[in-house]
């Protein structure tokens, strides 16, 4: 009766956990794990520290003062009732009740009695983990029980239907202003010193002068455009300012037979 | 001319209803162009203190938390704004609240010192999911072999929890010696297995599961 | 006994913050359960009435749509709230810097004269950005082929540095003062000029405008 009551919480509270339906017919007394609850048992823990906390906690034992053979048989039976009905264990579970076993054995030799420090109590390694595990599964459940968002507290929030669209713009300082001067000035002067010579004529100036004396009706012949007068830069800087207009598409070249003179108009 | 203190006050709550979280004194004070007079920090603080006030005895409270200031229901007004929507809120497993708690005090923590102390193997999925949530972050490497990841918390750790530093979390158990055996047992930890669920409005509570064996 | 109205009303109120939308009076019905003794629809629609008054003079008003009842920020206060989202200042590129800075130190001058000293074409997007901000203009165009338009600065740009005339730009001989006054300035400060030749103390004149280049 006991057992149905436990049984049907359980299931009441994890109506999504897997029964498993094997009959087990011999349980050891002090489990009180039904049967068909064993999985959901199982999983209820978070691994061998977990299981061995509770079981500790269930006959009001403390945690200092294990008795280690007791725990260790309990522990084992669990463990080999899980493999009675094939439930996958994991592999820590394995490696504890080696601990326990070993633990148990060491217990059994006998020991210095002047020696009483805790270094010397086999059981003081799993006595350690077992507290420090304890203290941070506390922790765990302090923080589940803090306030918390979208549970106990709820972010509020008012629209602002018109937003004001503020583009932001860039804030320099006067100094700052300075600065750009000062190191453009002194590219300028970097720049001048690796040509020997002062590029007088700019390819874009070049571009609006020539834009402005051609036509868009009538061709002009290129080689007008070049004046040897102006050196061999100025022809040079006339070639790119063309080839810049033609890439903007702002002028057309037409050179109606091959090798014969090209002309250029402005684009309509 | 500042600016009139109830001015002040009402544009802070407005700004504070209208952001989609915490609210910094750096944030509020932007809200001032410089050419206008601006509040000084120290009138936005008793802005924020006068408009505290005049929530008492409200279903809504200013609250500071980690990255600032906001405006939240109250947690007695829970039971009726949690019917606003019909999912739940979202659970928790013990293995992620424990991989939280570990990495909330012990950081900066790696994953294999998290299974140390856990005694189970941590699935990634666990740590993806907390960095998901954006509760906890990789904050470096330890300079061991392997180089792994140690994780910390973040600020959005702190303001889920309603938590303004780490230094609000609840205190941590003492660990004790073998050898002072104490007869009196401190430990509460099994809640009383009485069924809780499903009744009306409360909060659902992290975890039931291990409350099953205990009513046996 | 039904609930007390100030609940009431305090419960609608925080319902309407922590939606999401606009909650129609169904869902506010909803939110209590019919064993609680519910409130009455004309109940809620007091409680909004009353609401909606204790809003007044506020920074936050109840307002009735299409789906529903809201609160939300009143409108007075968009100037300050959406700067909560204005995002930080852009700042200038280089080639905008130094745009700048000729057409202050250089006035007039033209386009071509700008990319004669950068060394580089100008894209027609720097001076129209600094057109927009009202800090450049068109003064005339030059007597030359092609008519090419001089630029100068404004009077907004005068007032945008507290200048009140060009007279008080700072000049290249303070330069070195600045390095030393502040070491950590975040610009890559080149080398003094060895020739800072026509420039001298005082802003350019017009007629000063293609010195620069000339005495390299």
């Amino acid at each position: 009766m006991n057992e149905q009551a436990t049984e049907q919480q359980a299931q009441s509270e994890m109506p999504f956990a897997v029964v498993q339906g094997a009959p087990v017919t011999e349980l050891p007394k002090d489990l009180y794990i039904p049967p068909d609850a064993l999985e959901i048992f199982l999983e209820a823990f978070e691994g061998p520290l977990d299981l061995l906390l509770y079981m500790i906690k269930r006959q009001n034992l403390e945690i200092l003062d294990i008795p280690i053979s007791e725990i260790t048989r309990q522990y084992v039976e669990y463990i080999r009732l899980m493999k009675t009905l094939r439930l996958e264990l994991a592999a820590e579970y394995l490696v504890m009740a080696a601990m326990l076993a070993e633990i148990k054995s060491r217990m059994l030799l006998p020991r210095p009695v002047e020696s009483e420090d805790e270094e010397d109590d086999p059981r003081a390694e799993l006595i350690r983990r077992l507290q420090e595990y304890e203290r941070y599964k506390q922790a765990s459940e302090d923080i589940d029980r803090l306030q918390r968002m979208e549970r106990d507290i709820f972010p509020t929030h008012a629209e602002l239907t018109e937003r004001v669209v503020t583009r932001k713009l860039p804030d320099i300082a006067v100094q700052e202003l300075l600065i750009a001067f000062k190191e453009v000035l002194a590219r300028a002067e970097m720049y001048n010193h690796h040509h020997i010579q002062r590029e007088t004529l700019s390819v874009r100036e070049r571009m609006s002068n020539m834009l402005s004396t051609l036509s868009a009706d009538n061709f002009t012949d290129i080689a007008d455009l070049l004046d040897p007068k102006e050196g061999r830069l100025g022809v040079v800087v006339t070639f790119l300012a063309i080839l810049e207009l033609l890439r903007e598409t702002l002028i057309v070249l037409q050179q109606s037979e091959p090798y014969g003179p090209i002309h250029v108009k402005t684009a309509a | 001319m500042t600016m009139d203190p109830v001015k002040l006050k009402n544009i802070i709550e407005a700004a504070l209803l209208a952001a989609d979280g915490p609210v910094s004194v750096d944030r509020l004070l932007a809200l001032f162009p410089a050419k206008e007079q601006p509040p000084t920090r120290d009138d936005v603080n008793a802005a924020l203190e006068t408009l505290g006030g005049d929530l008492e005895g409200r279903s809504i409270e200013l609250k500071k938390v980690a990255s600032g200031y906001r405006i939240q229901v109250r947690s007695d007004f829970a039971p009726w704004i949690s019917r606003l929507w019909s999912e739940r809120p979202p659970r928790y497993t013990r293995a992620q609240m424990e991989t939280l708690a570990l990495i909330a005090y012990r950081q900066p923590i790696t994953r294999g010192e998290i299974e140390d102390i856990r005694g189970v193997s941590l699935s990634s999925n666990i740590t993806r999911s907390l960095l998901e949530r954006d509760w906890v972050r990789v904050v470096g490497q330890r300079d061991v072999p392997g180089k792994p990841s140690l994780y910390g918390t973040t600020k959005a750790f702190l303001d889920y929890f309603n938590l303004k530093t780490l230094k609000e979390l609840p205190t941590l158990a003492e660990i004790r010696d073998i050898d002072q055996i104490n007869p009196e047992l401190p430990f509460d930890l099994m809640p009383p297995a009485a069924d809780t669920g499903g009744s009306g409005g409360t909060p659902a509570k992290g975890e039931e599961a291990e409350d099953a064996p205990e009513t046996a």
